[in-house]
């Protein structure tokens, strides 16, 4: 059949400035792990990496008992050949894998240094990573159902706060996490819906409209913890959803602790990860979902119900954002107090664009995020000169390179942000 | 038997603009109806009634005898009506097997989109109708001609009886056109029935079965391509006799304004789009480049305004080298740019007028001083070439986003043509715009080229390249393939040029006529 | 419209530009029917906050057990009294002025005028983070970053007020003011180069840059710029004399030279956007990037110095707040100006006369709410509740038209100028 | 209905908070539950104003002076400068300010501050001796002098139960040899992060956990309470009262007893007692204090109990020497 495209000759893009760049970072993170972590370690000292979070009792692994200068040694050399690989010949397409497989080796050769002679619990770090990363992932959720329609969602912290405050108080008065949990959506739902509204409805610009729901909920939950959560605390005193581990898959070791002996909420995001991703990408409602963000005229000349669409899709991003929400009261720490989100639907937010629009990517981006935070907690607790103030910037700052060094721009939905006029 | 549509007394009112009033029109089986009209004239708005997509304040819609009434699209297609809109109703992000079955999915296990099986279906009404297209492929990777078949396919896949094929041939290549005369009437043969919206008279004539004219929302009259011809059918159109034909004296070239020798530019994905080119144009001439849209005149152009590196080669104006000079360095040796896409690359559409017009002007006196812009200059000499050009604007304050797409033309033809020049590249500059705009915008090319500049004038429309060119280069796979005297060449002569087959070796490239017309050939 | 293009030649006289530029300056419209939007959106807030109070109040639940009369009375009460409360706090106690001038005590006349001058001091701050976020919109930037870029430049500013000693007020001032600006315009430059060069976008970028802020000025507090002796509080050591912006009444008032500051700012941004070739840059920038490389600027440099001069307008809103009020730099620095600036510059149309007037509105309500916290313990957030009804009110006013059943304009108003979404386009 | 009382004739303590606000679980709280005491056992008018920014205290205090408080009770270092600002320019009005001291002196306000390192000293002791794992963790809020030096106190009474029993229980999250460094939620307000701390904090082993960060405290309990074997100390107040629903995993918590030397303020102004000048809290006056066992009463044996009373003698006489960076002069 013929071609439907002019084809053209493809001229060698990998320029061979950049794959000899690329080949000095190797080379500098292999020679760092030499002279910072090698050279100053005590050959006669031994890593200790505990495998299992505490307070598990399924799923145990031994723990990994390394020597730290021959590992440090070793990593040194694989790095090393990797570099002299990528400056003379070139990694080509996977460059960008290697290099992530770079760093970790170099995150892994620090930790091994910083823990010598101690143990580090890297079961724990992992599992606080999946952990921190879940409200910063639902958070996108929300963000990716709302975009994808072609509504921007700047929301996501107002709705969450929104979500965690009334959650801690209905769960509180009721005694009962199931209705928490539906009254933090509900209300959460209620601000998307004021979102929708706005937007959809009277087409008012969308990053207004998120505004006003960021200000209203800051207030409304300010102002209502102070004036009646605080000076009650049996308001402000719900349940919390327990650990909950999945038979079988818990005991696997390793990947169980860290993955199946969580709380709900982690479940629950794997699963509206793995929902979501699919539909969207590969149903019916998915595939009109996306027609609608990306050119919703089209979309209505086929007889798909646009601003329905766009209705539906920002309330169940409300009702993820709610969802994520009850998880700093219901699934966290069993109290509500002001601004409790701390930033974390704004990181969701970024989380989105830096996943690119899709589920899958959010939860990438998510999970990057809680590892950096993890891993300068780790560190703060062995005990690290590094002013405690540049510890905790490790997770932004990671964000910031990863998104400059290998992430490109992003493809967002067409109409992303573009009211739908008729006629 | 009653015919397949009526449409009876349709008025629909905009706020301030009567669009349609009291238009009445049939269509019968196995027909190919035209609407012609004058931009603006209502053609879009009533077949948007029909379809569903605006209510009409007055009037009825009957379909085989029977009243209807069309809230929504829905309404529509489930009457059998379909519409292939002006501006492709399709998102580039998509397969063609989404784009076509959106709206009417098949599904397996309640909701899981089928593609297997909606591809199968594609394939067998390609099939059917001569429509070829890859299922799989993106539509943001294909060609404007392939891509309005998928709009037809569309129509099919939802077993659409009435088509509406709403200024099909605005963006579609000669060769294309052709096509889809092929396809609409092999469409009809089937027993659909079409109506067809178009300003240009030659297709008109080509494919009409019955024609009716609109003229302000108004019909003005009905005839056939056998009653009528191309004068008479303009004179409909727009009221008054229109001269159809471009005026020209004989060119005097001067000396070498442009010399480009081994021209190699790399599109975005970095391939080679432009491909060893060497050229020359002088004062007082203008040099055509005739080729199917997607060979490297994109590029090309874009390459010697500054907008895109190059590779290698060599682009000099006036005997400097202005190879990978910076855009505003080359607009300032007196280049002016007419660019292919207004609206994207030209105009700033939330800008009052005045500011479009001074868009590659502003930091120069007398429109600043220092860095201050002198907004009553600015607006002065706005003023000026709002008159000067015959932009139809309310102000000169007017946002260029809310005026028609012709003045809008203008807009840019005002800007690039006022100031003094030695070089003008147009890029399809009459793209979309009625006779009346496109009779102006020749004139005013041809004046500039008897005031002594160079001229390149790059457009798919044969027709424009003809009337307007003194020596003709055919772009082919990102070559020059060769460059011709117009007035020693005929219409055809270039067709084949296009399609890259050269005089001498026509039976040896069969394979390059595909590649290059982009479609499956027909004949 | 359609009559206008039938002219066969549009003749248009000088005096017909001239009146045409009139009517656009003045958007037809006379200045009064331009504030009936805002003015009825204000009465509408404030009416719904009003509901608000009444529903979270325990004694008017005890009120109504008692009559329903006696309910609402009670609700009655409670509004009067904290409306009553905040104006009296935001403008003024009109009795006690005139009080205050018969009794010619000069303390005393300076405490009656003091809440309305107040509210000026309160909107400084707001006026340069709004006029950050508008001139980033105009440019097509969504500075989430002001924030951070705020705490940059408060740090700088603190840090030129104490270090250099011995300089006259004429130079130091404005010299501190500055190191404001440019520790500002360094943060916003950042994500500013970052997009130009590698396409990150500057929405994360911000988000992130403020963390990083925070954290920053967290560690210089503790560290490098901690106040000697203070046994490493996060508190600087007191600027000079020579650095402070100087206020203009004696205590209580605080109003100071930086209000006029913040207007001149004003007035300048508006000169730079809308009647400078920088400005044009910046907007058509903004407005269509693919055109503004057809045009030959420079998009990559205009984003840049967007960037940099939303984060030095930011970074002054952080130096006026040492260098007039503070005089020392400590955490909790910022009510949280960054993030309510952008409700100012959308609520502001992102042009700098609205951005100043919605300021000044913000920092009434605000002052005027401490009065109301003191009198009758109702939280300082309501007032956030009311901006963000306000904010909504006059981005639909669709809203305000069918509830006051106002008839609809005749003509969509101009366009705002903002960032639709993620700025990509 | 009530009449409401003539207000201008009751004695009015009102008190400007820091940024924290007046539910920080912390100083503000505390400071505000004295004036709150006062309010029911003196009979006065309690007031509070809380400031959003810095900006905020001049203004919250002009307020109050236009109030004509009779008091007024600033909380915390960052009022350090206001207070005295406008305690000299209206040196009628009497004031004081918590966790903040004058030298020299200013007639009008009293300083309220406290040798908190001396309750931690034995809260370290404590936790020394029922650690099971060897391990003990602290955490603070930010890096800032009134918050490290729970932490340092806490370290350094772990360090001397090391010396004394030759053992080696290990403080995480704190290293008096290095104050620089040490572990920081860098928020009072993120509560998950505190869980995620205290989760850390036990997967690294540590068993009992003392967190430095108002209410982000109250996830780390929440850690320590969804995985058991764990306990807390709690700060400032005695959290087996103020947060009832831990107190089965409150071993003690080092009191801060700002809300009494308020309290006694407020009463020295109603009194006509006041006077300026700084009063220390340490553990000679029980301003500051190990809080009772509570439910975990059984686990400190009665041995334990003596020790701890040596140790409280050896910090009263000076034998045990804390560190100097703290030390209040
Ligand atoms: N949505 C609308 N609101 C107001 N006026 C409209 C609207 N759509 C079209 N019009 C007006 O109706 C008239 C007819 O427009 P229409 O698009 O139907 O013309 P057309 O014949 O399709 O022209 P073209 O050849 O440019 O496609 C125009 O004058 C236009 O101003
Ligand atoms: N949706 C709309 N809302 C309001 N006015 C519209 C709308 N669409 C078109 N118009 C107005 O209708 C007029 C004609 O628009 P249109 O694009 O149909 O022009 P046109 O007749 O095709 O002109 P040209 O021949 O120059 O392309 C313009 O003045 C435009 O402002
Ligand atoms: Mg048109
Ligand atoms: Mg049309």
């Amino acid at each position: 059949m013929a071609t439907t495209v002019i084809q053209r000759k493809k001229v060698e893009t990998a320029t061979p400035v950049r794959r000899v760049v690329m080949g000095l970072v190797f080379l500098a993170l292999s020679m760092l792990i030499l002279v910072l972590f090698a050279l100053k370690s005590d050959p006669a000292l031994k890593t200790t990496f505990v495998m299992n979070p505490g307070g598990i009792d399924r799923g145990l692994a031994p723990d990994w008992v390394l020597p730290g200068f021959s590992t440090m040694i070793v990593l040194t050399v694989i790095t090393f050949l990797a570099a002299v690989y990528q400056i003379f010949v070139g990694f080509k397409k996977a460059t960008n894998v290697v290099l992530g497989i770079v760093v970790a080796l170099f995150i892994f050769a620090f930790l091994a240094w910083a823990a010598e002679g101690r143990s580090l619990n890297l079961g724990g770090m992992l599992s606080g990573a999946v952990l921190l990363s879940v409200p910063i992932t639902l958070g996108a959720f929300s963000g990716v159902l709302c975009e994808r329609s072609g509504v921007v969602n700047i929301a996501i912290e107002g709705m969450m706060l929104m979500g965690s405050m009334v959650g801690a108080l209905v769960g509180s008065v009721t005694n009962s996490l199931l209705i928490g949990l539906i009254a933090a959506i509900l209300a959460s739902v209620l601000m998307a819906a004021l979102h929708a509204v706005l937007s959809i409805k009277y087409k008012i610009n969308q990053i207004v409209s998120g505004t006003v729901i960021n200000i209203f909920a800051t207030g409304l939950t300010t102002y209502i913890s102070q004036k009646i959560l605080q000076v009650n605390q049996s308001l402000n005193n719900p349940p919390i959803f327990p650990r909950l581990p999945i038979p079988i898959l818990a005991d696997i070791p390793v990947i169980g602790p860290i993955l199946f002996n969580q709380n709900m909420f982690v479940y629950a995001m794997f699963i509206l990860l793995a929902v979501l991703q699919i539909s969207i990408f590969k149903t019916r409602w998915g595939l009109r979902l996306r027609a609608v963000g990306e050119h919703p005229k089209a979309a209505d000349t086929l007889g798909i119900n646009v601003i329905r669409t766009r209705y539906m899709a920002v309330l169940l991003g409300g009702a993820v954002a709610g969802f994520g929400g009850a998880f700093f009261t219901l699934g966290s720490v069993g109290r509500f107090d002001k601004m409790m989100t701390a930033g974390k639907g704004f990181i969701g937010l970024a989380a989105m664009i830096f996943g690119n629009w899709t589920p899958i990517g959010s939860f990438g981006a998510g999970l990057l995020f809680g590892f950096a935070d993890s891993i300068a907690t780790k560190l703060a607790i062995l005990g690290s000169y590094i002013p405690p103030q540049f510890m905790s910037m490790a997770p932004y700052i990671t964000t910031m390179v990863v998104l400059a060094g290998i992430v490109g721009r992003g493809q967002m939905p067409a109409a992303d942000g573009e009211p739908y006029v008729k006629e | 038997m009653a015919p397949v549509l009526e449409l009876k007394g349709i008025t629909k009112r905009f706020p301030g603009v009567l669009a349609n009033d009291q238009v009445s029109l049939t269509l019968n089986k196995g027909e190919i109806l035209v609407l012609l009209g004058e931009n603006g004239a209502g053609k879009t708005t009533l077949m948007n009634i029909l379809y569903g997509l605006y209510q009409p304040t007055e009037g009825e819609i009957w379909v085989n005898g029977k009243e209807i009434e069309v809230h929504s699209p829905t309404d529509a297609i489930n009457v059998g009506i379909g519409m292939v809109h002006q501006h492709f109703m399709l998102i580039p992000v998509f397969s063609v097997t989404e784009n076509v079955m959106l709206g009417d999915e098949t599904t397996k296990m309640g909701g899981f989109l089928d593609e297997q099986t909606a591809a199968t279906k594609i394939k067998t009404i390609s099939e059917q109708y001569g429509l070829e297209v890859d299922p799989s492929s993106y539509v943001r990777d294909l060609p404007v001609g392939v891509q309005q078949r998928v709009e037809i396919i569309k129509l099919l896949y939802r077993e659409a009886d009435i088509l509406i094929f709403d200024e099909p041939t605005a963006v579609l290549t000669p060769q294309e056109a052709n096509e889809l005369f092929i396809i609409m009437h092999e469409l009809v043969k089937q027993g659909k029935s079409i109506i067809f919206i178009t300003h240009k008279l030659r297709e008109v004539m080509d494919v009409a079965d019955r024609i009716m004219v609109i003229r302000r929302g108004k019909i003005v009259g009905e005839t056939t391509p056998q009653e009528a011809d191309q004068e008479k059918l303009a004179a409909m159109m727009v009221g008054r006799a229109v001269e159809l034909d471009v005026h020209k004296n004989e060119a005097k070239p001067g000396k070498t304004v442009i010399q480009i020798s081994n021209l190699f530019v790399l599109d975005q994905l970095k391939q080679i789009a432009v491909d060893d080119v060497s050229f020359e144009i002088k004062a007082g001439e203008i040099l055509g480049i005739a080729g199917v849209q997607g060979n490297g005149q994109t590029e090309l152009v874009e390459a010697i305004t500054g907008l895109r590196s190059i590779l290698t080669g060599k682009i000099e104006l006036l005997g400097e080298d202005i190879a990978n000079a910076k855009p505003r360095h080359i607009t300032e040796l007196g280049v002016a740019h007419v660019p292919e896409d207004r609206q994207k690359d030209g105009l700033v559409l939330s800008f009052p007028i005045y500011e479009n017009l001074v868009l590659c002007t502003y930091y120069k006196p007398p429109f600043a001083k220092g860095i201050n812009l002198n907004y009553p200059e600015i607006i002065r000499s706005a003023q000026h070439q709002i008159e000067d050009f015959d932009i139809r604007t309310p102000s000169a304050q007017t946002n260029v986003g809310s005026l028609s797409g012709g003045n809008q033309q203008k807009v840019i033809i005002a800007r690039e043509l006022s100031r003094p020049i030695q070089f003008l590249v147009a890029s399809q500059p009459t793209r979309g715009l009625d006779v009346g705009s496109i009779e102006y915008i020749h004139t005013r090319i041809i004046q500039k080229r008897d005031e002594a500049c160079a001229i390149m004038l790059v457009s798919p429309e044969l027709d424009e390249i003809m009337q307007l060119s003194d020596r003709i280069a055919v772009m082919y796979r990102g070559k020059i393939l060769t460059i011709l005297d117009a007035n020693e060449v005929t219409k055809e002569e270039i067709g084949l040029w296009m399609a890259g087959i050269t005089p001498d070796n026509s039976s040896a490239s069969k394979e390059s006529i595909k590649l290059a017309t982009t479609d499956g050939v027909q004949n | 419209m359609k009559n206008e293009t039938d002219k066969t030649k549009p003749a248009v006289s000088i005096e017909e530009i001239s009146t045409n530029i009139l009517a656009s300056a003045t958007k037809k419209k006379s200045f009064w029917s331009a504030l009936v939007i805002p003015g009825l959106a204000l009465l509408t807030g404030l009416i719904l906050g009003a509901l608000f109070i009444i529903v979270t109040s325990g004694e008017v639940y005890s009120a109504f057990q008692i009559s329903f009369g006696s309910g609402l009375a009670t609700s009655w009460e409670i509004v009067s009294k904290s409306y009553l409360a905040l104006f009296q706090g935001a403008i003024g106690n009109p009795a006690a002025m005139v009080q205050a001038l018969i009794s010619g005590d000069q303390l005393e006349i300076r405490r009656a005028f003091n809440p309305f001058l107040e509210s000026l001091v309160v909107s400084t701050p707001y006026i340069f983070a709004g006029l950050a976020v508008a001139l980033g919109f105009r440019a097509g930037l969504f500075n989430i970053g002001v924030e951070g870029q705020l705490f940059i430049g408060a740090a700088a500013s603190t840090f030129v007020g104490y270090s250099i000693k011995g300089l006259p007020a004429i130079i130091h001032m404005p010299l501190a003011l500055l190191a404001g600006a440019l520790g500002g315009a360094f943060w916003g430059f950042i994500p500013g180069w970052l997009k130009a060069k590698t396409g990150g976008h500057e929405v994360i970028n911000t988000i992130m840059m403020n963390w990083i802020a925070f954290r920053f000025t967290e560690w210089l507090l503790t560290g490098p710029m901690t106040r000697p002796d203070s046994g490493r509080m996060p508190v600087s050591p007191i600027i000079e004399k020579s650095a402070e912006i100087p206020q203009f009444f004696k205590q209580p008032i605080r109003f100071h030279l930086g209000f006029f500051i913040a207007l001149g700012a004003a007035g300048l941004v508006y000169w730079l956007l809308f009647k400078t070739t920088w400005g044009f840059n910046l907007r058509t920038v903004g407005a269509n990037p693919r055109a503004a490389k057809y045009a030959g600027m420079n998009i990559a440099k205009n984003t840049i110095l967007a960037m940099s001069l939303s984060g030095a307008l930011a970074g002054l809103a952080g130096a006026n707040q040492i260098l007039a009020i503070n005089r020392s730099m400590a955490i909790g620095l910022s009510a949280g100006y960054g993030y309510d600036s952008i409700a100012l510059a959308l609520i502001g149309n992102s042009h700098p006369v609205g951005v100043v007037l919605a300021a000044i509105l913000f920092g009434t309500l605000r002052n005027g709410a401490t009065r109301m916290m003191v009198t009758t313990r109702i939280p300082i957030d309501i007032i956030s509740i009311l901006q963000a009804l306000i904010l909504m009110f006059v981005a639909a006013p669709a809203i305000i038209r069918s509830i006051y059943r106002l008839k609809p304009p005749k003509a969509e108003d101009e366009k705002a100028a903002f960032v639709g979404s993620w700025g990509g386009k | 209905k009530p009449a409401a009382a003539p207000a201008e004739t009751k004695f009015k303590a009102c008190q400007v908070t820091d940024t924290g606000g007046i539910d920080d679980k912390s100083f503000n709280a505390t400071a505000w539950k004295g004036v709150e005491d006062a309010v029911k056992d003196l009979g006065i008018e309690g007031k509070y104003l809380e400031s959003q920014e810095v900006a905020d205290y001049e203004k919250n205090l002009n307020t109050f002076i236009e109030d004509k408080c009779d008091i007024i009770i600033t909380v915390g270092f960052l009022l350090g400068d206001g207070t005295k600002a406008s305690a000299e320019a209206n040196p009628d009005f009497k004031y004081s300010i918590v966790d903040y001291s004058y030298d020299p002196v200013i007639p009008n306000v009293v300083g309220q501050i406290f040798q908190t390192d001396e309750a931690a000293f034995m809260a370290g002791y404590l936790a020394a001796s029922l650690t099971k794992t060897g391990k003990v963790g602290t955490f603070g809020g930010l890096p800032i002098p009134t918050v490290t030096i729970f932490m340092d106190g806490f370290a350094r009474g772990v360090a001397y139960y090391n010396e004394q029993k030759g053992t080696s229980v290990e403080v995480l999250g704190w290293d008096i040899n290095n104050p620089d460094g040490g572990l920081f939620t860098m928020s009072f307000d993120d509560q998950t992060k505190g869980k995620e701390f205290g989760t850390n904090l036990m997967d690294e082993g540590a068993d009992i956990i003392m967190p430095v960060a108002g209410p982000v405290g109250l996830g780390t309990a929440a850690a320590v309470a969804e995985r058991g074997n764990a306990y807390i100390i709690g700060v400032d107040s005695d959290w087996a009262v103020t947060n009832p629903d831990y107190s089965k995993i409150t071993l003690t918590s080092v009191m801060k007893k700002m809300d009494v030397t308020t309290f006694n303020v407020i009463k020295s102004a109603k009194d006509g007692t006041f006077k300026g000048g700084n009063i220390v809290g340490n553990l000679a006056n029980s301003g500051v204090d190990l809080a009772p066992y509570h439910d975990l009463e059984s686990m400190v044996t009665s041995d334990l109990k003596a020790e701890l009373d040596a140790v409280r003698a050896k910090l009263l006489d000076g034998t045990i020497k804390l560190s100097d960076a703290f030390k209040i002069k």
